[in-house]
């Protein structure tokens, strides 16, 4: 993480001065989205930067969903399970994925390492559900064929 | 569109959100108004004078909260807009985020001016990947035509806004647990006293206020308060973006004046429930939110008023549409499982008992049910009412004693057959969907 | 001083008090897991909920948040906050192993109390307990039995506020949630964490050394002093009680100090002590002298009374080196016994040794020994020197035979088996603070007061009777 | 406490009982009485003598501890036994319960940690009997949480000159077979609840 140390200091300025702990979430985010997970070197970097005790970045990584310490698939597809995406077929869509991408249930990474397939819960997107968000990016009204179409490109 | 629109005025296209085009629908002109003629204090009048509820879900008179804050007591003040829309069936705020990010960041600046704030935050949910591009964008935007940083429109006043990302954590929707992720904590939520307009951010003052209720600010000022106090049901001046979803012909949002009946809204403006079915019950606000049948929303209006009435709340404007055949046993489910997810566990009530709900719905959904399980839901939902440090106990304990009050029938025939009273499906047909 | 109505009797409570501050000072007890004087407030157990009575009805919050303020009037035992209380342990309990059998905080556990005293009743719950780890090793000196943990987050809280080494968080949401230490382990390093066993409400956090020791319903405690440092913590030595003492197991156990817990002093320590205080064994329960001796061969204390008599009378510069370990008493009568003929110097009977924090700005302080100060004060602060000495009192430990001018005559007053107790030419075993009562100073001249838990071993003095025996010759002036 | 001190009190009367014996005059006269029990006593005393001079089964006396009688109740509280786990380790968790509880005080045990075994953590690495004071109260039964200790029917024969002889360790007290228990069988009978098994 230390080559994004700049892109930090360039981060603290519009925070108020002298209350960096506040950074701790926008720079996980950004090591997350560098290295795809947060390894134990980040963490130890980002407490000396910060000067932020360990234990408060390790309960940070743990209590946030969107955190990792373990590399994922190349390909993270989250399905939302909530009201809303159950109501218009989200539990249909979640075992289709779970096919598609060849895991046996949630939770697991495809033996190819292509797919991994997690549950969530809301996305704030109910009005465009069901939802499946791969890596970043949200595909919404979703369905069977609309899914296959959408794996199918992603290599 | 039922009603006046007041964030809502324009066509959403690809460039509508951009910095151009909301200059050209006349956007910032407010903001300079504001700086080069207003004082502070005129500002938190004319605010107060709205009458505007927070949108967010307590309905507290944003004027009310700004007046606590004082302005000369020597210490930074913090302004922070809660974006982080965790709550189900909501995502009003998204489509202010993605298609009007400069409303408000117009109006987070004049909030700023008002409460005399140099560091605002949009704390905004994590998963919002295109809103936290497209707000950034704006901020960034913003910061290049000057309406953001040092001297602002070239007046005396500064003020630095950032997008903060959450990172997946219902609770950080609670003002209390935002302020604590923004210290980059946990977002465990606080322990009122203090109150956040007193001890807030870094202990700080700080005004937390919804998405919504802060972008309306820029045309509260626009139209000045008592204005739009005219707007809307007596009570609930403005507006209201109301998210619906679910068994609906049209889900999406929407933007109703407040006391626009909501049978008609359902009916007419979103065309109905999906598949042609009856409509079984509505949840209003978000799934914290008791659930009301369709007889029940007979002659109710959109206002808090008549929803309290009504025996609910408004909440976050979140409106979930259930169809008649929908199993209502499966769909407490759902909602258990995500207050179950999503409980910070810091107080013991909502910790334990979110657990012990779910582990008791599932037992009733796998068959292995007793009538006193549903007691005990009951028993846990009550020792959760107003036990807890956020209202999360709260929410919980409405969403499970509205439907077991309304729906007891449904669950009592899942623990008699071991089978749900209907197909035990959440989902309509595929062959409805497609219809629809 | 807002005045305010605890169950309809007036209190005065302190301005910026909470409720719960104001009631526990006027011994109205309102029960909470993570609520602690000394910690700040989490307010998460929710077990310290009261009703305030209002013009507009009632409204019931958590105690330990709750500021008192003028005319307040508050119920802690109305129906409606009993019931409370009771989910609130029903809900603790909900995934509380109950353990209590092999639990080694059953007897002094506050879950225990409340449960008795609060519910009672037999658990409603039908689920399936939520298992997780047992017997987790949070640093060499702790275990935590995340089943019994309650999460009140008093020790994250302690080692955030007190102890300041930020070791130990809560990872993980909901209950799901487990307090551990972070993955460097500062739990290690952090010499105050141990008082995280005794803040625990529950048996969640253990000590290693106390560990399946004893019920504690067999051990009582006695006040005492920690040596380990001239701060002179106030302790409590746990032992066994007499009318448990074992007949057929070990009966050293029936004697030995089975642990030590902090005795609540604000003048001295707060309620915390360190880890050295809580390893008192190990500085305390070493092997010991025996009986006295003359070069080496055992003779009764009278004999040697009187060779170390007569070695004193016929020494012209005689110089003594006083224990920095003697209490208050043994330092007057040394003085007493000593001062009219002897050099005296302090020594320090312990340094710091290698790995043991030297001194911070909390408890531990750079003195190993617990009443140098005393020392100092009666018999100076020179150095020592023993230049042309041909006899030298050595009082306590941390003194190199090899410096005994060539020549000169020794007498040693020692508790521990050494080496030099034979190579002294008069050797005195001597009792230690275990073995009777007495006082220290410690370094901000604070007075506290020790007391034995246990007999002398035979055959060892007390140095306070033994200077009474050499004394009368002692002051005879050359 | 002194005289002056005690408090007034009424002066004592005796209560009358409803099933108060009325002595005769014989009884009332004692001798008579006395003489009857004397030739009681004596004729047992003969009896039994007559019986153990000749040999013949029935003498009252029972030469402790040359002799012991086998003819206890069925339910008779005998020796204590620890049950044992199906691997034959001791089921009980040293949780001290049965010491604490005995009344006579003759329950010692030495726990131990076993990091190994998460279920059982604590267990006994000694424990001790004195069955020179134990009572055979049976309370260290009623209190245990484990099943742990029982009273077999067996009578502890310890007759010992030397009082430290007659403790039994861990190793006497699980040299039990759990066959042998009819009244609680071990391990319990699946479905069955303990105790009803003949």
């Amino acid at each position: 993480m230390k080559h994004l140390i700049p892109e930090f200091e360039k981060l603290k300025k519009r925070y108020p001065a002298g209350l960096d702990s506040a950074l701790v979430l926008p720079c996980l985010h950004r090591i997350q989205a560098d290295r795809g997970y947060v390894a134990d070197e980040d963490i130890d970097g980002l407490c000396e930067f910060l000067r932020v005790p360990r234990i408060q970045v390790e309960e940070v990584l743990s209590y946030y969903t969107m955190f990792r310490r373990k590399p994922v698939g190349r390909w993270h597809l989250q399905v939302c399970r909530n009201v809303s995406c159950s109501m218009r077929g989200a539990e249909r869509l979640i075992g289709h994925v779970c096919k598609r991408a060849g895991v046996s249930q949630p939770g697991q990474t495809s033996a190819d390492g292509r797919f991994t397939v997690s549950t969530v819960e809301c996305l704030g997107s109910c009005g465009t559900a069901p939802v499946l968000v791969v890596n970043e990016t949200y595909h919404e009204n979703m369905d069977a064929a609309k899914t296959d179409a959408l794996l199918e490109g992603l290599k | 569109m039922p009603g006046r629109q007041l964030l809502m005025t324009f066509p959403v296209t690809a460039t509508s959100h951009l910095l151009a085009a909301y200059r050209e629908r006349g956007g910032y002109e407010t903001l300079r108004r504001v700086l080069t003629t207003m004082k502070p204090e005129q500002v938190t009048k004319e605010v107060a004078a709205s009458g505007i509820l927070g949108h967010g879900g307590a309905a507290f008179p944003a004027g009310r909260k700004w007046q606590v804050i004082h302005l000369d007591d020597g210490q930074p003040h913090y302004l922070c807009a809660n974006a982080d829309e965790g709550e189900p069936g909501t995502f009003k705020d998204r489509w202010i985020l993605e298609n009007a990010p400069h409303r408000l960041v117009e109006s987070m600046v004049i909030a700023g001016y008002a409460l005399q704030v140099h560091n605002a935050f949009v704390y905004i949910r994590g998963e919002f990947d295109l809103p936290c591009r497209r707000l950034q964008a704006a901020i960034d935007e913003a910061y290049d035509a000057g309406l953001l940083g040092e001297r602002i429109m070239g007046s005396e006043y500064s003020m630095d806004l950032v997008a903060h990302r959450g990172a997946g954590s219902y609770v950080c929707g609670e003002a209390s647990g935002l302020l604590t992720s923004i210290e980059g904590r946990k977002g465990y939520p606080r322990n009122r006293p203090p109150r956040l307009t007193v001890r807030g951010l870094f202990q700080r003052p700080t005004v937390v206020n919804n998405v919504e209720t802060l972008s309306n600010l820029s045309v509260i000022l626009a139209m000045g308060g008592e204005e739009f106090r005219k707007i809307g049901a007596p009570k609930s001046p403005g507006t209201q973006l109301v998210s619906i979803s679910g068994h609906v012909a049209k889900p999406g949002v929407y933007e109703l004046e407040f006391g626009y009946p909501v049978k008609k809204f359902i009916f007419e403006d979103c065309g109905g429930v999906l598949g042609g079915r009856g409509l079984k019950c509505i949840v209003p606000g978000g799934i914290s939110t008791k659930v009301l049948t369709g007889a029940e929303i007979e002659n109710v209006t959109y206002d808090h008023a008549s929803f309290a009435k009504a025996g609910s709340g408004l909440g976050s404007g979140g409106m979930i549409v259930i169809a008649e055949g929908t199993c209502m046993v499966r769909l407490l489910q759902v909602m258990v499982r995500f207050y179950h997810h999503e409980s910070c566990g810091q107080c013991t009530p909502c910790r334990d008992g979110m657990g012990w709900m779910h582990k008791l719905i599932d037992g009733i959904v796998e068959g292995r049910g007793r009538r006193e399980d549903l007691a005990r839901m009951e028993a846990i939902a009550l020792a959760n009412d107003g036990t807890t440090i956020c209202g999360m106990g709260d929410a919980c304990g409405y969403a499970v004693t509205g439907i077991l009050a309304k729906y007891r029938d449904e669950f009592e025939y899942w623990i008699a057959n071991g089978r749900s009273k209907f197909d035990g499906r959440l989902e309509v047909a595929e062959a409805e969907l497609a219809h629809a | 001083m807002p005045e305010i109505f605890v169950d309809g009797v007036a209190i005065e409570a302190k301005d910026g008090q909470t409720v719960m501050e104001a009631a526990r000072d006027a011994g109205i007890y309102i029960p909470g897991f993570c609520w602690h004087p000394q910690l700040s407030v989490a307010g998460n157990c929710r077990l310290c909920m009261v009703e305030v009575e209002g013009d507009t009805g009632g409204w019931m919050d958590i105690a330990c948040n709750m500021p008192a303020t003028r005319g307040m009037k508050v119920l802690t035992q109305s129906p409606k906050v009993k019931e409370r209380r009771k989910t609130m342990l029903e809900m603790v309990l909900l995934n509380h192993p109950v353990d209590c059998g092999v639990c080694d905080k059953a007897g002094e556990c506050m879950l225990q109390d409340y449960h008795y005293e609060h519910n009672g009743a037999a658990s409603v719950a039908t689920v399936a307990k939520h298992r997780t780890t047992k017997f987790h090793e949070l640093s060499k000196r702790i275990v935590l039995d995340n089943e019994r943990c309650v999460l009140c987050s008093r020790c994250v809280r302690f080692t955030k506020e007190v102890s300041k080494s930020h070791a130990l968080g809560i990872l993980d949401r909901g209950d799901h949630s487990l307090v551990r230490c972070d993955e460097k382990r500062s739990l290690d390093d952090d010499p105050y964490s141990d008082n995280v066993v005794d803040l625990c409400p529950v048996g969640a956090l253990l000590s290693r050394r106390f560990l399946y020791k004893s019920r504690v319903w067999y051990l009582q405690p006695t006040p005492s002093v920690c040596p380990g440092c001239e701060r002179g913590c106030t302790v409590d030595l746990w032992h066994r009680k007499a009318e448990w003492k074992f007949n057929a197991l070990d009966p050293r156990q029936n004697v030995a100090i089975e642990r030590v817990t902090p005795r609540e002093n604000p003048a001295v320590n707060g309620p915390w002590i360190c880890n050295k205080a809580r390893d008192l064994p190990d500085l305390l329960e070493r092997p010991r002298g025996g009986a006295p001796m003359l070069k080496g061969a055992r003779v009764p204390l009278a004999e040697a009374a009187g060779a170390a008599r007569r070695m004193i009378d016929a020494a012209s510069s005689p110089v003594a080196l006083i224990s920095s370990w003697g209490s208050n008493e043994e330092l007057a009568a040394a003085r007493d016994a000593l001062g009219p003929r002897f050099r005296c110097f302090v020594k320090a009977d312990h340094v710091p040794q290698p790995g043991e924090r030297v001194g911070d700005d909390f408890l531990i302080r750079p003195d190993k020994n617990p009443n140098g100060k005393r020392a100092r004060e009666l018999f100076g602060t020179a150095p020592v020197s023993l230049d042309g000495a041909d006899l030298v009192l050595v009082w306590g430990e941390g003194f190199d035979f090899a410096d005994v001018p060539r020549g000169a005559k020794s007498i040693l007053l020692n508790a521990f088996l050494a080496p030099e107790n034979g190579h002294a030419d008069a050797y005195f075993p001597t009792t230690l603070q275990t073995e009777r009562a007495g006082h220290y100073t410690n370094f901000a001249g604070v007075v506290s007061a020790f007391a034995p838990i246990r007999r002398a071993p035979a055959g060892s003095v007390d140095a306070e009777a033994l200077f009474g025996m050499l004394a009368a010759v002692a002051r005879v002036p050359a | 406490m002194s005289a002056a001190r005690r408090p007034a009190r009424a002066p004592y009367v005796r209560k009358a009982y409803w099933n108060e014996p009325a002595m005769g005059f014989w009884e009332r006269a004692y001798l008579f009485e006395i003489l009857r029990g004397l030739a009681i006593t004596g004729g047992v005393f003969l009896r039994n003598m007559g019986k153990w001079v000749t040999g013949r089964k029935g003498a009252l006396t029972t030469y402790y501890p040359e002799e012991t009688r086998r003819d206890y109740a069925r339910n008779n509280r005998g020796k204590h036994v620890l049950t044992q786990r199906p691997d034959g380790r001791p089921q009980c968790v040293a949780c001290n319960m049965c010491a604490t509880v005995c009344p006579a005080k003759v329950i010692e045990i030495e726990a131990g940690f076993d990091p190994a075994d998460a279920e059982h953590p604590k267990y006994p690495v000694r424990f001790e009997i004195d069955y020179s004071r134990c009572v055979f109260c049976g309370l260290c039964v009623e209190a245990c949480p484990e099943d742990a200790i029982r009273m077999d029917k067996t009578v502890p024969d310890l007759p010992s000159p030397d009082r430290l002889q007659m403790w039994l360790g861990k190793e006497e007290l699980l040299a039990w077979k759990p066959e042998r228990d009819v009244a609680k069988p071990y391990p319990p009978a699946p479905g069955g609840h303990e105790g009803t098994t003949p």
